[in-house]
């Protein structure tokens, strides 16, 4: 099981802050893909990831990025802090 | 150091009052107000989401290379996050050091970095509705001088 | 816009608190404190002696000169003369504007003017004696890149 | 009659703040080379003009510059302000 996070407008299109999934999954990439395949929220949601940033454990990571051992994973928006 | 991810208002004048004083080797304090402002004239409020836990740490990691990067005396950020009112401060951060070029430069980078690094969105809310703001070009770029 | 050439002691946290503020337009405010610096440990007092008249023009030309580079909502410089304790604040800047970039660089431009272009003179008394504080070349150098 | 003022450890080499003097000098350098002249004092501060700056009515200038309408010039160490 991993928690997966979702902020900002990412968070509005799938329509929860937050799950617990059970994926097999191997990378981030792959997570992305199965969620697409689940609903048209996750496919409109992860349309463009070029548009997107992903975190692993509170990290900033890359969508090739492993996710063995990654308890929390988080799909946000390009940041606008300061 | 002092890092706070807070809701409540700070104050900018007091926090301001006290900053890196004290101590015989500051020469130079620099300190930068982040308030929200009202581009169209139309914006009624802004919501600041953030990321609990991670922003914090990220901010903490921010400020840690800032004072690897160069010797400060003492540094400072405040976030806001929430609702807040055109006008209203949103953030700062303060930075003492010897001379005025690591004050500024430190107190820079940290702006350059809290803006395209710690997690935080900007949704404003205006009289024709709301809108996320869009991550601009020219921040992630200012990162590329640091 | 308000230039104060000045003996008596200013407060950065009530200066802090007010300026830039009220417009709409304002999102970023950063401000600069100068403080008599004690490197030796050693530091009994400092007089600062500068050319009254002139004082005030260089400031108030050098303030022009970066709002007409610069986008400024407002901007302040207050410097004291006379003689100051260690710790004391000296100088102040600050600078209000749409973006940080603007409010970032007419700031250090100031202070790089006021350093080098402002007819003031320092004069540190120590447990050992006095002496006039030294122009630095790096002072001289930070103008080059205006 | 030119007002003349010193600054910093000019005037105290010199042992003044201001004087009025009357002189013909057509520059600067020349109303320096008129100030040496006059006393030992004068010729210490003067010394090295790489370490001087000077200003016409409160303007910044050099030691070539004329002195044709100049009411008040002033000697001084290079600035430090801030």
């Amino acid at each position: 099981m991993i928690t997966v996070l979702y902020f900002a407008w990412v968070r509005e299109r799938i329509g929860l802050p937050r799950e617990r999934i059970e994926s097999s999954a191997k990378t981030v990439a792959e997570l992305v893909e199965e969620l697409k395949a689940r609903e048209e929220r996750y496919a409109a949601a992860f349309a463009d990831l070029k548009a997107l940033r992903v975190a692993l454990d509170q990290e900033l990571a890359d969508f090739t990025a492993p996710l063995a051992g990654v308890r929390e994973i988080a799909f946000f928006p390009p940041m606008t802090g300061g | 150091m002092r890092v706070s991810v807070q809701a409540e208002p700070f104050d900018f004048g007091a926090e301001c009052a006290d900053f890196g004083r004290g101590g015989r080797d500051v020469g130079a304090v620099v300190s930068f107000l982040g308030v929200v402002r009202d581009d169209s004239g139309a914006l009624k409020r802004m919501e600041v989401e953030h990321y609990p836990g991670m922003t914090e740490r990220a901010i903490t990691e921010i400020a840690e290379e800032a004072r690897r990067r160069w010797d400060l005396a003492d540094l400072l950020v405040i976030h806001r996050h929430g609702a807040l009112l055109p006008g209203e401060p949103i953030m700062m951060v303060a930075t003492a050091a010897r001379h005025r070029a690591a004050a500024f430069e430190a107190a820079e980078f940290l702006m350059d970095y809290l803006k395209s690094r710690a997690p935080f969105w900007k949704k404003e809310t205006g009289t024709d509705g709301s809108r996320w703001v869009a991550a601009r070009d020219e921040d992630e770029d200012a990162l590329a001088r640091w």
